[in-house]
């Protein structure tokens, strides 16, 4: 078969994990058993339900996994909910890598990291984190800020007490937005946290999140001083080819499936705010 | 459908659950006979049938199309069965008019205690649409039919 | 340059169908001019340009990708690519033939769209040169000469004969089995491009000025209030992305059988409500930027990524058929008021 | 004309009896009117236009003007008054921030049909007595009127305006112009005829939706074609199956409430005369269940939203039909 990128591979579900009550993450592997792609963290692939359709995620392990991709993924819309609604075993189509991805190897390297995330957000920057813990010494000190409606809806809560938290240079600032009785950690949205912690200017930021909070914290950090040329946050647009052809994901003249969807905000700012 | 090389339609009958649908559930307690090859779909009432169902209908492989519902007058919902009257006149004249045999769709009135004339239009209606041969006009080729 | 006696043109046809379809545009039976696979009996139209653009024969609107067979958990593909087929694509106009290489930045840009490298490799582009162009034309405004149109062989007629002038080595390879074809001078084909070219300096939209579309005025354009008006009584159809020759937005959509699940794809309008339209959001809301994103992707994003190349060539479909009559020569203009 | 209705234009805004005005723009031509909305007196002076080329029915942009503050005033020809009241009859307009001008019109014309009648590059058209004259860059060109009129100009049901708050020129009357003649022509076909009639028109659709898009009963906030729960939706007819669907589908869900305005037949880019599927679900109205003009008047009830006990029977189909005989 002479095949076009548009041609998907099969993929194996081979396990689902319930993180939250409306994110799970699954487990993919190809029909070999083997991984299906090497990526780079950031990076997106293409998803789908024959019958039911094609969506993209962005792949929340990191590269350094040899076995397998992950995707955590919010119940939302028809493909997610189909998603949530299958059993181990199922297999899906997968298409990818997508996208640029973060410059991990670049622009990251030997500078401190902060990392900013609300909501299933994590799940993009889940990937560089894992990264930068892999390669640690490549990178300074690691400040990770996460926040979500409560306890029960952060994602990867389990893997960042045992791990993360952890391990040494890495701080995680975790918040819910309203008190719960269990919980003793901070309380509150992510832009005033991250205005209360009040982080040094030299880091490079990662953010991802909803809207109103990318909207919030990007200000807050612009108010403690940063530059936006050091801010980084990945985009989400519709899409359907992943190639920068089918002409629906761009803002302006970049197309976030190709050019993005990692972007720098002082690259976005060049562009129309259409998203 | 070819069966021994013959020719069998598919006939997708729509049923109102008051009467036509007791009506069929009727013909079969008394042993009547029609045809297997009518797929009844049971709609709350005659005037729930939209005409995309019919046209789908066809899409996935039917030749014929039937709707049964209650006697005008006789309709559960009072009224239901008159609306469904005048929107199916209308279709089938237009289906006429685009040149699509007009006899590969058809209304009948059948109350619930009709199981006979139920088998006996199933019959004469899958006759009627055996005589056509299969449906080209208003297929789908990407459906497969078997 | 050869030259062929109009009066066999039936032969050069014949013989350019024989092992490979051929495409000619041609009237049907409501006078619309389309590419029509010819046979026996099929005469050329005499309208300037067809209806649909020549980009169906490489972008075609509906195309199958590839099918899936769903049993229980288990997905198996089926290949459902039709074959691509060797074609000659005759009476190519200038702007058309320009279009392709429009088409040509975006599929065949890495990773190549296979489906339409497949069809640019199998097919041979013959352009025919415009003697009576419409007062919609504005090719020239694009730097397009439609009375030396490029392709892989060019021609020109006039009321006696045909001229045919093979350009690539794809053009020359078809020339070469056209034994009807006798060798000629140019002169009667340098008479009629004189002839046309005055015409040309008539037209009333020779002078539509792009100076100032490009990256640079990005956001100035984006920002311009002037698309409020520009796009309050759009309809919101999708007539003007489906006649244009540049356009090549596509959706990727399934159907199920019942036996099979076949992806395919169509061709989609930035128009519609639904382009850009998910489950979490709608970043194009209303009418004005979905109407903007039409305009400033063929006048600023396309140039921008493509070296200045704009994503219009000027055919005048646009102009002819939208329902409301507005087009990208009005936008043109009123935009570049601003800039004067 | 024009000049009436410009002043007329000017006047309103003016006297503040409306704040703006929907009509018709001049475009690059003389004939690419784009209908707009106009605020200013120096707006109307600079580009008002209302010509033969005025064919645009305006009435459809009335559903959002009249929701968007203020009042709209909007010159309505004849056929367009019958959309706007039937728009307020199914409450899409609101009545009481629209100023209706009404505008009697002897036929409005189709630049196609001039350009097909061998005026290419045309570049200005004038009228003279009966006939038009065109200018192309090629030389001029003479035509009478008749040959230049839309479709559904040529045949014109009535110039009687039924709603309006002013009325400039005269009022009119209905009349038969005979347009139920291609229909008729049609029904006397073979089955297979039409059947060939209609694939040939039907299989050069594009699905560009500019018919449903532009049709003043097509006013639903989501189309069903456009809706993935309604398990129609389908972007490009992948089949001749779904092409006959979507005309099907689209004329039936407007039978009963086209007033047979021809905006839908007017717009398609590929000429499919759509006007006459709308036009045999008319025709069979009337001769089935009574004359029904729609938009006619406010408070008869669309045939499809009513029965009487005695109507015929869907097997009234198979008795009729020119085929018959």
């Amino acid at each position: 078969m002479n095949r076009d990128p548009l041609i998907p591979m099969i993929g194996v579900v081979t396990k689902i994990r319930v993180d939250t009550p409306d994110v799970k993450t699954f487990r993919v592997v190809g029909l070999d058993g083997k991984k299906p792609f090497v990526h780079i963290p950031g990076q997106c692939a293409m998803l789908s339900i024959p019958g039911v359709g094609e969506a993209l995620f962005s792949i929340t392990s990191s590269p350094t996994v040899e076995e397998y991709l992950e995707f955590s993924i919010k119940k939302c819309g028809c493909v997610t909910s189909w998603l949530h609604a299958m059993d181990e075993g199922q297999q899906i189509t997968i298409r990818g890598p997508y996208g640029n991805g973060f410059p991990v190897d670049t622009d990251f390297a030997g500078k401190d990291l902060l990392f900013v995330a609300g909501g299933i957000g994590l799940a993009p920057l889940h990937s560089v984190v894992n990264y930068c813990r892999h390669y640690r010494s490549r990178y300074g000190s690691i400040d990770i800020v996460y926040g979500s409606r409560s306890k029960e809806d952060l994602v990867d809560f389990q893997e960042i007490l045992d791990e993360w938290c952890r391990e040494d240079g890495i701080n995680v600032h975790l918040t819910i937005d309203r008190a719960q009785p269990e919980w003793d950690g901070h309380v509150g949205f992510v832009p005033n946290y991250v205005k209360e912690l009040g982080f040094d200017t030299s880091k490079t930021v990662v953010m991802c999140g909803p809207p109103i909070m990318i909207k919030f914290t990007l200000a807050g950090l612009m108010e403690l001083g940063f530059d936006k040329k050091h801010i980084y946050t990945t985009m989400e647009l519709k899409m359907k080819c992943g190639l920068g052809k089918c002409g629906r994901c761009n803002i302006g003249s970049k197309y976030v499936c190709k050019d993005g969807p990692v972007f720098r905000f002082d690259q976005l700012d060049a562009l129309p705010d259409e998203y | 459908m070819q069966v021994n090389g013959e020719f069998q339609p598919t006939i997708v009958a729509f049923c109102c659950n008051w009467c036509s649908y007791a009506g069929a559930d009727l013909s079969g307690t008394n042993r009547l006979q029609y045809p297997a090859n009518v797929k009844i779909i049971r709609i709350p009432c005659s005037c729930r049938l939209n005409p995309l169902f019919i046209l789908r209908a066809f899409q996935r492989g039917a030749d014929g199309v039937i709707l049964c519902g209650c006697h005008p007058g006789d309709c559960h919902y009072t009224t239901g069965n008159y609306y469904a009257r005048r929107r199916m006149t209308l279709l089938f004249s237009m289906l006429d008019y685009l040149g699509i045999e007009k006899e590969r769709t058809r209304v009948e009135w059948v109350s619930a205690a009709e199981g006979g004339k139920f088998a006996a239009t199933m019959n004469d209606f899958v006759a009627a649409v055996t005589k056509l041969g299969p449906n080209r006009r208003l297929e789908d080729l990407r459906c497969s039919k078997d | 340059m050869k030259k062929l006696p109009l009066s066999k043109i039936d032969e050069l046809f014949k013989a350019l169908s024989a092992g490979q379809k051929l495409y000619i545009p041609a009237d049907d039976a409501a006078g619309q001019a389309k590419f029509t696979v010819w046979q026996e009996g099929l005469a050329l139209s005499q309208k300037l340009n067809t209806v649909r653009s020549a980009k169906d024969l490489f972008f075609p609107q509906v195309e199958n990708l590839v099918g899936f067979k769903v049993t229980g958990k288990q997905i198996e593909l089926i290949e459902s690519r039709d074959p691509a087929e060797p074609f000659v694509l005759f009476g190519v106009r200038a702007c058309d033939a320009r279009s392709f290489d429009i088409l040509d930045k975006v599929f065949l840009a890495e990773p190549a769209d296979t489906y339409y490298k497949a069809r640019r490799e199998n097919g041979v582009v013959v352009t025919m040169a415009c003697t009576r162009p419409a007062e919609t034309c504005f090719c020239t405004v694009f730097g397009i000469d439609p009375t030396e149109p490029a392709g892989d062989v060019s021609c020109w007629m006039d009321g006696e004969s045909l001229y045919w002038q093979a350009n690539t080595e794809k053009g020359e390879k078809l020339t070469a089995g056209l034994s009807m074809l006798e060798d000629s001078g140019e002169e009667a084909v340098r008479a009629q491009q004189e002839k046309t070219r005055e015409i040309l300096g008539k037209l009333p939209l020779k002078d539509l000025n792009l100076k100032g579309f490009d990256g640079e005025h990005m956001m100035e354009l984006f920002q311009s209030p002037k698309w409020a008006s520009l796009s309050e009584s759009c309809l919101g159809c999708g007539t003007c992305t489906f006649v244009c020759p540049t356009c090549q937005c596509y959706d990727i959509e399934e159907f199920n059988t019942g036996s099979e699940v076949k992806r395919f794809r169509c061709w989609d309008s930035c128009m519609y409500s639904d382009f850009t339209k998910m489950s979490a959001g709608q970043p194009r809301p209303t009418q004005l930027e979905r109407f903007r994103q039409r305009f400033m992707h063929k006048l600023v994003y396309f140039p921008t990524n493509n070296d200045g190349m704009y994503g219009c060539v000027g055919c005048g479909r646009c102009l002819q058929k939208c329902p409301i009559s507005m087009n990208i020569a009005k936008v043109i203009k009123t935009l570049g008021e601003d800039k004067k | 004309m024009q000049q009436g209705l410009k002043e007329k234009a000017i006047q309103l805004l003016k006297d503040k009896t409306v704040d703006r005005v929907v009509g018709w723009k001049a475009g690059e031509f003389f004939y690419d009117l784009t209908p707009a909305v106009f605020h200013t007196p120096e707006e109307i002076e600079k580009d008002f236009v209302f010509s033969v080329f005025s064919g645009a029915n305006l009435s459809k942009y009335l559903i959002a003007e009249s929701r968007k503050g203020g009042k709209v005033a909007a010159f309505l020809k004849p056929c367009d008054t019958y959309s706007f009241q039937q728009l307020l009859k199914e409450h899409r307009i609101l009545r009481e921030n629209v100023y209706v001008v009404g505008v009697q019109c002897d036929g409005t014309c189709d630049i196609e049909k001039i350009k097909a009648a061998g005026c290419d590059g045309v570049t200005a058209v004038r009228e003279e007595g009966d006939g038009l004259v065109a200018e192309t860059l090629y030389g001029e060109h003479r035509m009478s009127k008749k040959d230049a009129l839309l479709d559904r100009c040529a045949v014109c049901k009535s110039h009687k305006l039924v709603v309006y708050d002013e009325l400039l020129g005269e009022q009119g009357e209905e009349q038969d112009a005979g347009r139920f003649a291609e229909v008729e022509k049609l029904e006397r076909m073979t089955p297979e005829e039409r059947y060939s009639f209609w694939r040939g028109e039907l299989s050069r659709c594009i699905r560009c939706n500019a018919c449903r898009n532009v049709c003043p009963a097509c006013s639903c906030e989501k189309c069903i074609f456009d809706n993935p729960d309604s398990g129609a939706r389908n972007k490009a007819a992948a089949d001749s199956f779904e092409e006959n669907m979507f005309h099907i589908i689209r004329a039936f869900h407007v039978a009963s409430r086209c007033t047979d305005c021809g905006e839908c037949s007017r717009v398609c880019p590929q000429h499919i005369p759509l006007h006459l599927l709308n036009r045999k679900f008319i025709k069979d109205i009337d001769e089935l269940y009574g004359e029904y003009q729609a938009g006619a008047d406010m408070d008869t009830k669309p045939p499809l939203m009513d029965f009487t006990k005695g109507d015929a029977d869907p097997s009234v189909v198979y008795e009729r039909g020119g085929d018959k005989a």
